[in-house]
């Protein structure tokens, strides 16, 4: 028996300073499942301080229910890292490989495939038939990277945001290329999961891919993307998230946005995008741009959005929770708000609200948008191919 | 032995500098006592009650702005800033800018008329009510307020901002029947050579909604249930905007939320330190709260529960026998469900997560360096610790500051009560008489 | 030269296999059918009354040891009876069974064996065998060595129509139970009902958000209860507490590779898609034509499955009524 | 107890389009990457589970290239002992007598008391290799074991059936048992595991450290031989049924027939 250690033995209480805790329970207080899931970050740093069986922490369950928004480090008063130590104990599990086989299989598929989704390196690309996407693979270089990243990708839902993205890119003549099939999972939620060899092994490859095609910029689909290569990698060179980069296409006036998309919507503010990488205004100065959106925004917004508890692996657990879902409370909300369409920009709450919408049965009267899908119906030419909203 | 000897400046008129200069002055010395704002009193003026003894707070403090305003040796001067000072022989030559009041306080009357003639009546968010309530933009900052003159807001004053007030010019000045309103006034510099300083700028509250520093998440300023522990203190006041009443958002409320630590040993809101007087202050708010307020839920959230003082322990629980509801655990975040607002935090002794509905949120703020503190010690060498707050020049004794007698008193030097601000006023007075005499005397010798 | 087929039953009921090794060994054209019946002392009566037709002469073997069943008793007889008669191919199902026996067998006579052929042909006096391998992806056509007894197990279904029925002479045989196998048979079970586990069936009717509302999971229930199916679903149905969590299928629920899959209501979320694609036969009903799900079903049907699964049902209970 | 585990490393090919080669004998597997035979994942934990359980050594063999080493680092990353990989020129394209063969001669003479295996696998799916390396052995063997338990010094076997049945048969050790995957649940094998395997040693036999001459291995000592490769007949690509709801019904009922084995 000996108190919780990390993987190389440092005691974690030391590691993190955990002793520094206040107890205060504003982690837990914030933590977005914590009205449903028994997981209490303050008690468990407690634990770590405490308990002189640090196994005994690390056959719990409950720290798969984190979503890694960050909000327990965030608010921390003492600026310790809760959702670190939380993350920690989940590398413990990995390394003793008792995981859940839904996130296992995330894994394993990251491992052999370069996507947590289980598809072929191969059809990567797929979602860009049609699309004038250039890509190193066929000679087209450039120093600005698009990462597309493997949810945009491959997932028949995400994949209209992709392929938004790229029209938009297009319509203003942005100059870009992309890694093609050659490009493999960033890693972010392979790091939340506690899987940090993989995470090691994808960001090598990451980098070598970058510094090998002397790219100076990034611009990523997915706010996760984003907080893997500006924070977990620590790129030197800027990281953007494509909102970003549309809205300052829209302030070059490089992005004619003429069709009317005449819409009330509602901005959901992915942590990942909002609390974890401090954007806000970007995608609100796109929707601004759409002629005939008009912006209601959440009560719970930008610093205080509401976790669609899509990020940290979730994807792939089903969590221990019982109750409705955050992502449920959030397309009611936005129902109450009277809009007629929740957006966001980040393709885990894309298909967490998607699958929301669903369950609290608001299928016909609310639409889940991406913002780049909503900025690209505004453009001046036919809308994207077959409609592939339609999900189970 | 030159004139100046025996004068000193005293830096800030709140209940510390207050103290200072009156205990200076009852000693003989000429005491020039300059205030920034428009009155003297400091925050103290703005608090209902004092704890423990939850004595009425103008009772304890306006015997010594009025004996501070009659004092023959006490010159006061408001919307007054130190903008110079340069150590000399005799201690500082300092120079002070004297901005104008555009009321002359020696004609005003204080009738009022002025205020109820300005076009902006009722529009002018209030600032020692801390904007709760509405006024003029030539306003009186509370009845009692010294000196008792009204004065002109040069931020919101349609003549002064904009160059005219409607067609027909200012209403004020016509409705002035002593012809007090100065709009044509400008401000004045003057220059003195002081003995001694005592720096007694005093505290800003904490702001949760600064843009740095703030809690966004707490929803102050977003909601307007959402109130200061400081707001509180004027709605609580029968000179504050409601006259005493507790109600808040034109209701009143039944569940009272008070959480404790709001931008106080908190590094993301940039203080590690413990503000000293929110536990107490929040104790007395939950007190008047189930007094005001038959049967209403009165809840403190709070992390640790600090009563040193004399009495404190068992004002804590009079607050608490009297069914105020103490639970364990700093709130994390503030929301709006339908009408109520919630407060989720953890209840650490549960160990649950919990959401507290209430209708009235008070957040106990913290107490930071007034701003400006930053140059008051650049221009009169004084050191400053990493919290912002000035320090002595001896960690060991308290008043000593800077060179060329400088002494600190009151919440310049990190959050103080009442009873200590008044104690540090005096040991700053004391302080500084004995550098006067030592300095006379060497004076004399040499 | 002769062709043996290995009669396969479980707790003194005939497996249905049967019929169609029978057949198999007939349409290999390698010789007479010899159904070999291994039983228990007093069950083999009953097996050979229900034996169907194909064979030109039924082989019985019972004793103590043939009880129940022991796949190295069933080796060790076989290989007694082949050296004594030299059969040039020993057919059994590629079953729990005919995985079990079958190898044992062939390694007992070092004989070339082959498994789960979907199809078998003898040329040139040995045995080709079509596999299904690479999870179905490709065929495989493996031709054996020749040699005297060559043992091969066969993938169930999709044989030609058995032989005419004719009266076989019934040939019982002595046998020994070598001793010192090391193995022996202790008990049947089966598994107790409760707790389901769709990871384990063969065939799922899953429904989606599409079938509406809870009262609609019956009309799948219905289906799977006609099917001898299990009732399985998409994330959504769980979120909405139609059916239990045990009965997802998703990236977050159960991974499934059953035989058929029918996808009812299901539009084909990737999430759910990734965890059942590996099925042997998608079968899916969905009203919208550009359904993702018919991306990776087999067999797609465009319709409103309140009419289709109804219709369904009373299909199946027709076949099953004359089946 | 001293525990053997047999595994096998087999392309990914669920989402891989496969070739066949010109000559028609072999496949190109395209992009599909390897992984440990999904079977074998089941067999390598129960082993560990056993090793766990009862104390002892356990040795991983694998009959393959070098480029298979990483289902060898897998078992090695979960607590095998010792791992073994037999590879030689002679050895491709050879079938389950041979590879039984062969790992009955690596295995030599060690006295292990349990023999695990998949119980087939993903690839081929013969499910030969188990029970042929018993009778090479010449000890008793069980397949498609879906619970494992020792019992007055045998193994009891419950062996997965059809249907919902299950049979139950004891085993006298030494015994070899192949694994239906559903036993246990497998471990996930980290990559800081996998990383820290490496540094442990694989020992590396050929033919004549095992004592065989290629006639006894390869396609010659296989007696089984792939003639050609070919696509399924069947088309994978989807077919919609059309006609009213009755027409439609009685075509689905056929599919189940065919391709479920219901009804």
């Amino acid at each position: 028996m000996a108190r919780l250690a990390d993987i190389d033995g440092n005691p974690v209480a030391e590691r993190y300073e955990l002793t520094a805790c206040l107890q205060c329970g504003r982690c837990t207080g914030g933590c977005p499942v914590g009205l449903r899931s028994p997981l209490n970050s303050r008690r468990l740093l407690y634990e770590a301080v405490v308990r002189e069986d640090g196994d005994a922490l690390v056959a719990r369950d409950e720290v798969w229910d984190c979503t890694a928004c960050r909000t327990c480090s965030d608010r921390c008063p003492r600026e310790l890292d809760p959702a670190a130590v939380i993350r920690e104990i989940r590398t413990l599990k990995i390394e003793g490989g008792r995981i859940p086989t839904t996130a296992m299989d995330a894994l394993e598929s990251t491992l052999k495939h370069g996507n947590p989704w289980g598809r072929s390196r191969r059809r990567r690309t797929q979602w860009a038939e049609g699309l004038p996407v250039p890509s190193v693979e066929d000679g087209q270089e450039s120093d600005r990277l698009w990462f597309v990243g493997c949810t945009p990708a491959y997932d028949p839902r995400c994949q209209a945001m992709a392929r938004a993205l790229a029209r938009l890119f297009h319509a203003a003549g942005y100059a870009y290329t992309t890694l093609g099939t050659e490009e493999v999972c960033c890693g972010s939620e392979v790091l939340r999961l506690g899987e940090l060899g993989l995470f090691e092994e994808l960001l090598e490859t990451n980098r070598e891919a970058l510094q090998g095609l002397e790219i100076r910029e990034v611009v990523t689909t997915s706010p996760h993307c984003l907080t893997a290569f500006r924070t977990d990698y620590g790129l030197e060179i800027p990281v953007r998230h494509a909102s970003q980069a549309v809205a300052d296409l829209l302030d070059a006036g490089r992005l004619p946005l003429v069709r009317q998309a005449p819409l009330r919507v509602a901005f959901h503010d992915p942590c990942y995008l909002g609390r974890q990488s401090g954007v806000y205004d970007a995608p609100r100065r796109v929707l601004a741009a759409v002629p005939g959106v008009e912006l209601v925004e959440f009560d719970r917004c930008r610093e205080r959005s509401l976790c669609c508890e899509g990020g940290g692996g979730r994807m792939w657990l089903e969590g221990l929770g019982e109750g409705e879902r955050n992502a449920q409370r959030r397309v009611r909300d936005a129902a109450d708000l009277g809009v007629d369409a929740v957006v966001t920009a980040c393709p885990f709450c894309l298909l967490t609200l998607e699958d929301a919408r669903k369950t609290t049965g608001l299928e016909d009267t609310l639409e889940i948008v991406d913002l780049a899908e909503l900025a690209a119906r505004a453009l001046d030419d036919p809308a994207d191919g077959p409609g592939e909203e339609e999900r189970s | 032995m030159e004139d100046n000897a025996y004068t000193a400046l005293v830096v800030g008129a709140g209940i510390a500098g207050i103290q200072s200069a009156l205990d200076l002055a009852d000693a003989g010395v000429r005491v020039v006592l300059v205030e920034r704002g428009d009155c003297v009193g400091g925050n103290m003026a703005r608090l209902d009650k004092t704890f423990p003894t939850l004595d009425c707070s103008s009772c304890t403090l306006t015997p010594r702005t009025s004996e501070v305003a009659r004092h023959p040796h006490v010159r006061l001067l408001t919307r007054t800033d130190l903008v110079a000072a340069d150590p000399v022989p005799e201690g500082h030559r300092v120079r002070l800018r004297v901005r104008p009041r555009y009321v002359d306080p020696d004609a005003c009357v204080s009738c009022g008329r002025c205020a109820e003639a300005c076009r902006l009546a009722g529009r002018v968010p209030r600032t020692f009510d801390l904007g709760l309530g509405r006024g003029s933009a030539v306003d009186l900052p509370f009845p009692q307020a010294v000196p008792s003159a009204y004065a002109v807001d040069p931020d919101r004053c349609l003549h002064l901002t904009r160059g005219r007030c409607g067609r027909d010019g200012p209403r004020c000045v016509a409705a002035c029947e002593v012809g007090a309103i100065r709009l044509d006034e400008r401000p004045r510099e003057e220059t003195l050579t002081v003995g001694a300083v005592v720096v007694a700028t005093g505290y800003d509250p904490y702001r949760p909604d600064h843009p740095d520093t703030g809690r966004p998440e707490l929803g102050y300023g977003q909601y307007p249930e959402v109130i200061t522990n400081l707001q509180f203190e004027r709605l609580a006041s029968a000179s504050g905007p409601t006259g005493g009443q507790l109600r808040i958002a034109g209701r009143v409320p039944h569940r009272v939320a008070i959480l404790q630590c709001v931008g106080s040993r908190d590094r993301t809101t940039g203080a590690s330190y413990c503000s000293r007087v929110c536990c107490m202050a929040s104790a007395k708010h939950a007190l008047l709260a189930r007094e005001r307020l038959p049967g209403a839920r009165v809840t403190v959230l709070y992390m640790d529960l600090r009563c040193f003082g004399r009495g404190y322990e068992e004002f804590l629980e009079r607050a608490q026998r009297a069914g105020a509801v103490f639970r364990r655990g700093n709130p994390s975040e503030v929301y709006r469900r339908g009408d109520d607002l919630v407060v989720r935090f953890e209840d650490t002794l549960l160990g649950e997560a919990s959401e507290l509905p209430a209708d009235l949120v008070v957040l106990a703020a913290g107490l930071r360096p007034a701003a400006g503190t930053a140059a008051v010690a650049r221009l009169l060498g004084i050191g400053r610790g990493p919290d912002g707050f000035l320090a002595p020049a001896d960690p060991r004794d308290p008043a000593p500051a800077g060179p060329g007698g400088v002494f600190l008193a009151g919440a310049c030097a990190g959050p103080v009560d009442v009873p200590d601000a008044v104690a540090s006023g005096s040991a700053a007075a004391a302080a500084a008489l004995g550098h006067l005499v030592a300095s006379a005397g060497r004076e004399a010798a040499g | 030269m002769s062709v043996w087929t290995v009669v396969e039953h479980r707790a003194g009921a005939m497996r249905d296999v049967t019929a169609d090794l029978l057949a198999r060994a007939g349409g290999l054209d390698a010789g007479p059918v010899t159904a070999v019946v291994l039983a228990g002392p007093g069950e083999a009566d009953g097996l050979v009354s229900g034996l169907p037709p194909g064979a030109h002469r039924v082989a019985v073997a019972e004793h103590p040891d043939l009880a129940g069943f022991n796949g190295a008793a069933w080796a060790a007889v076989l290989a007694a009876l082949a050296r004594r008669e030299v059969p040039a191919v020993i057919l059994g199902a590629h079953s729990a069974a005919g995985a079990d026996w079958a190898p044992a067998l062939a390694a007992l006579l070092d004989a070339p064996v082959v498994t789960d052929a979907v199809d078998l042909a003898w040329e040139d006096g040995a045995l080709t065998a079509q596999r299904s391998v690479y999870g179905g992806k490709l065929h495989a056509r493996v031709r054996l060595a020749p040699a005297s007894t060559t043992v091969a197990t066969v993938r169930p279904g999709g044989a030609d129509a058995p032989l005419p029925a004719g009266t076989a002479a019934v040939d019982r045989v002595e046998v020994q139970v070598p001793s010192g196998l090391g193995k022996r048979f202790v008990e049947w079970v089966q598994e107790a009902a409760g707790s389901v586990d769709i990871a384990q069936a063969d065939v799922l009717v899953s429904v989606g958000r599409g079938i509406g509302d809870a009262e609609s999971v019956e009309v799948a229930e219905a289906l799977a209860e006609a099917l001898g199916a299990t009732v399985s679903c998409s994330r959504p149905v769980v979120d909405l507490g139609w059916l239990p969590k045990e009965r997802q299928v998703g990236v977050s629920g159960k991974t499934v590779k059953p035989k058929v899959y029918l996808a009812l209501g299901i539009s084909g979320a990737f999430q759910h898609v990734t965890a059942m694609k590996d099925a042997g036969c998608i079968i899916a009903v969905n009203k919208d034509p550009k359904a993702p799900i018919f991306r990776t079903a087999h067999y797609g049907i465009v319709g409103d499955l309140f009419k289709v699964v109804p219709a369904l049902i009373k299909a199946v209970r027709e076949a099953r009524g004359t089946a | 107890m001293n525990l053997a585990v047999f595994v096998k490393q087999v392309p990914d090919t669920a989402e891989a389009d496969l070739v066949v080669a010109a000559d028609g004998r072999s496949v190109r597997t395209g992009d599909a990457p390897l992984q440990l035979n999904e079977w074998d994942r089941f067999a390598l934990e129960e082993a560990v589970l056993w090793k766990e359980r009862t104390g002892g050594a356990l040795t991983a063999f694998l009959v393959g290239p070098e480029e298979h080493e990483d289902a060898l680092r897998r078992c090695l990353a979960v607590g095998a002992d010792r791992a073994v990989r037999v590879w030689d020129p002679a050895l491709p394209g050879q079938g389950p007598c041979a590879v039984a063969r062969v790992l009955r001669a690596a295995v030599g003479d060690e006295p292990y008391d349990l023999f695990l295996c998949g119980a087939q696998a993903a690839d081929d799916g013969f499910g030969l290799v188990g029970p042929l390396l018993a009778g090479e052995l010449g000890i008793p063997s069980a397949t498609l074991v879906n619970r494992l338990e020792l019992q007055d010094g045998r193994v009891r076997c419950t062996r997965e059936l059809e249907a919902g049945w299950g049979e139950v048969v004891d085993l006298d050790l030494p015994a070899l048992v192949t694994i239906q995957t559903g036993i246990n649940e497998p471990r996930y094998v980290s990559i800081l595991g996998i990383r820290k395997a490496r540094k442990k040693p694989i020992d590396l036999l050929g033919l004549g450290d095992v004592g065989l001459d290629d006639r006894r291995v390869g396609e010659a000592g296989s007696r089984l031989r792939v003639e050609a490769f070919a696509p399924p007949p069947a088309g994978r690509e989807a077919e919609f049924l059309e006609g009213p709801p009755d027409a439609v019904a009685r075509q689905v009922v056929d599919l189940l027939r065919e391709k479920g084995g219901v009804l």
